[in-house]
């Protein structure tokens, strides 16, 4: 088997489980967004991985060429990933935002320490 | 050639980033991060060279000013945490 | 050899995912999301998807390091140790791993063509869009015009996330002093009298690079995601070195509030024009006599919806977290 | 003339991959910050400007050659400005290292 057939998926799975561990293990919050914004990428990764054709170029017709049967690459997974990106920030920006409000409500951005407090207020 | 010069831009890549994981300090950091974004540009430009595609340039271009941003913003933010430990407070 | 560069890069990154699961000092941390950013663009480079590495770039080097580091500055620059060892999570983590990569083995090899995802509509897409909208760039064409309801919904997704920013940090931004002629607080970067110059230089430049992005989108990579981010982190980048308050004269609170809603209404105005003229919700044949014309000026329309949208909200979250921060030093 | 445009060319790419090399050997191995922008800011600049030479020199008249220069021209503005103003945020905060001190405990956990 061709280690270059799947090391991509491999890579995308690697990076995701990464993210999903930072999540789960690490208390402070903005960690977590951090471990989120990792899983987040890997998906990206992953599409995109999908959507490469071995010889093809990038998804923008050439006009002025003699060749046919040019190979493009898929652009559909291009387009979901393109909007998800900028979505992506817009909402990591609305976490963050949230994180400040819960350090100015509890003065601590640590998840143990925070439900200390809700246990014993 | 193009491509000897690709693998040592990669190395260059290579410990660069050793270098942004061990530091020490974060000045360290800092400036092989913009090794490393200096070297991407050159990566890039390379790669769009070899395939024959000029678009690959305007995202060379880009990178090169997204990664001046960058860096100033992290420096930035470096002068705002030696403002506040100053107590003299810090104005965007 | 060119097949295994992306090798390389994808090695590159898991070093630097490695690296950030390791660290406990944030600032550090998010430096390395700045390389990882920059790693992942330069996959997306290789991997032919020009359009989703510039976006990436824009938003992974400078606007997201930007706003994790603005919230570092309210909540603090190191992680507490935790108590006890998290060997569950590590238990789960490599267990859900080896399911996932246990999966990958069904899947069909990287690069070839007649993959599922390739076979079903993107074929169509590559064959005949250039045909029936005359834009080569076909990620713009299916963006705009094929899945021009998708590309709404996630306008609007973004529009809301800004909204609900707007609400949980509902501070006022100072608002400039009304005379001219006050001198400004100096910010603390403009002590350095080369960077202001250097900047002055490359600002216009990058806002220019923006508007070439937005509207070359449709004959090379670019369109209104990828302007509005490079436009954003442009202005970023003036806020950062002249003061937050020398770029709210330029724009203020109010006029990116407008301008947010401003573009989501061409978009969604585009689609009502179609609707009245009898056709259904964005369809662009309405919009002029020949059919590539149409297209042409529908997604022109709807690509500088999404730019002013795009721009003016991560502009506005920008401005408020940096604004945050003056608070919390006060 | 083409084969001499090509043999500079070469000789570009070659120098500025060498440079690039130092650049990094520099920044892994040397002691403190100072020395490594030191190592790094010179032969950045340099070889980032022999290369996009080499490359211009390759391409010729028809082909991308303004963004090339664009590019080059970008670089040289940006990376000495980058390495000016960290030196001067870091020397505010650390003094630089000399032979006799013996290297402080930074700001790492």
């Amino acid at each position: 088997m061709n280690v270059g057939e799947s090391f991509n998926y491999w890579v995308v799975m690697i990076l995701m489980m990464n993210g999903l561990y930072i999540l789960i293990a690490h208390g402070n919050l903005i960690k977590k967004i951090i471990g989120l914004t990792i899983f987040q990428t890997s998906v990206f990764i992953f599409y995109i991985s999908m959507a490469k054709v071995t010889g093809a170029i990038a998804p923008i017709i050439e006009q002025n060429t003699e060749q046919t049967n040019l190979l493009y690459s898929n652009p559909l997974p291009h387009v979901l990933i393109l909007t998800a990106i900028v979505v992506g920030i817009s909402t990591t920006a609305l976490a963050l935002a949230l994180v400040i409000r819960i350090k100015r409500a509890y003065g601590t951005v640590e998840e143990d320490e925070i439900q200390d407090m809700d246990a014993h207020p | 050639m193009l491509v000897a010069t690709l693998i040592a831009i990669l190395v260059v890549m290579l410990l660069a980033l050793i270098r942004a994981f061990a530091g020490p300090t974060l000045y360290d950091r800092i400036l092989a991060v913009n090794l490393l974004g200096t070297k991407t540009v050159m990566f890039i430009a390379i790669l769009g060279f070899l395939s024959g595609r000029a678009y690959f340039l305007d995202i060379a271009m880009i990178y090169a000013l997204l990664n001046f941003i960058g860096i100033i913003g992290l420096l930035r933010i470096f002068e705002y945490r030696e403002a506040k430990s100053n107590n003299k407070g810090s104005t965007w | 050899m060119e097949s295994y560069i992306h090798i390389i890069i994808l090695c590159f990154l898991l070093l630097t995912s490695f690296a950030i699961v390791r660290m406990r000092d944030l600032f550090s941390i998010v430096m390395l999301m700045g390389v990882y950013g920059l790693l992942s663009a330069s996959f997306f480079v290789l991997m032919d998807a020009v359009d989703v590495a510039l976006t990436e770039a824009a938003v992974g080097i400078v606007i997201s390091p930007l706003l994790l580091l603005s919230t570092l500055a309210a909540t603090g620059r190191y992680e507490k140790k935790k108590r006890q060892q998290p060997f569950l999570a590590l238990i789960v983590a490599v267990f859900t791993g080896a399911l996932l990569i246990y999966g990958t083995l069904e899947m069909p090899p990287f690069g070839s063509a007649d993959t599922p995802a390739n076979r079903h509509v993107a074929s169509y897409y590559i064959n005949q869009s250039y045909a029936e909208t005359g834009i080569p760039n076909l990620v713009s064409s299916v963006l705009a015009s094929y899945r021009g309801y998708d590309t709404l919904g996630e306008l609007f997704v973004i529009f809301t996330a800004g909204a609900g920013v707007l609400a949980l940090l509902g501070l006022k931004i100072k608002s400039p002093k009304k005379s001219r002629s006050t001198v400004l607080p100096p910010s603390s970067m403009s002590r350095h009298h080369i960077l202001r110059i250097v900047s002055k230089m490359l600002i216009p430049l990058i806002l220019l690079f923006g508007l070439y992005v937005q509207f070359h989108g449709d004959f090379g990579p670019g369109g209104g995601f990828q302007a509005g981010a490079i436009f954003a982190s442009g202005m970023a980048l003036y806020a950062m070195i002249f003061g937050l308050q020398t770029t709210m004269r330029v724009f203020s609170r109010a006029w990116l509030e407008f301008f947010a809603a401003v573009g989501l209404l061409l978009y969604g105005g585009t689609g009502v024009v179609s609707i009245l003229s009898g056709k259904n919700f964005l369809d662009y044949s309405v919009l002029s006599q020949s059919p590539t014309d149409a297209q042409h000026l529908g997604i022109l329309l709807v690509e500088l919806g999404v730019g002013i949208t795009v721009a003016s909200v991560i502009l506005l979250v920008f401005m408020f977290f940096a604004s945050h921060m003056t608070k919390v030093s006060e | 003339m083409v084969e001499l445009t090509y043999a500079l060319s070469i000789l570009c790419l070659l120098v500025g991959s060498i440079s690039n090399l130092i650049a990094g050997f520099g920044i892994f191995h040397f002691p403190d910050v100072y020395t490594r922008m030191h190592a790094a800011g010179i032969t950045d600049s340099f070889g980032t400007g022999l290369i996009l030479i080499g490359l211009m020199l390759q391409t010729g008249w028809d082909g991308p050659i303004g963004k090339l220069l664009a590019i080059l021209i970008f670089t040289l503005i940006t990376s000495p400005t980058i390495s000016y103003v960290l030196a001067n945020t870091a020397l505010k905060e650390q003094p630089p290292k000399t032979a006799n001190t013996t290297h402080k405990k930074t700001d790492e956990s």
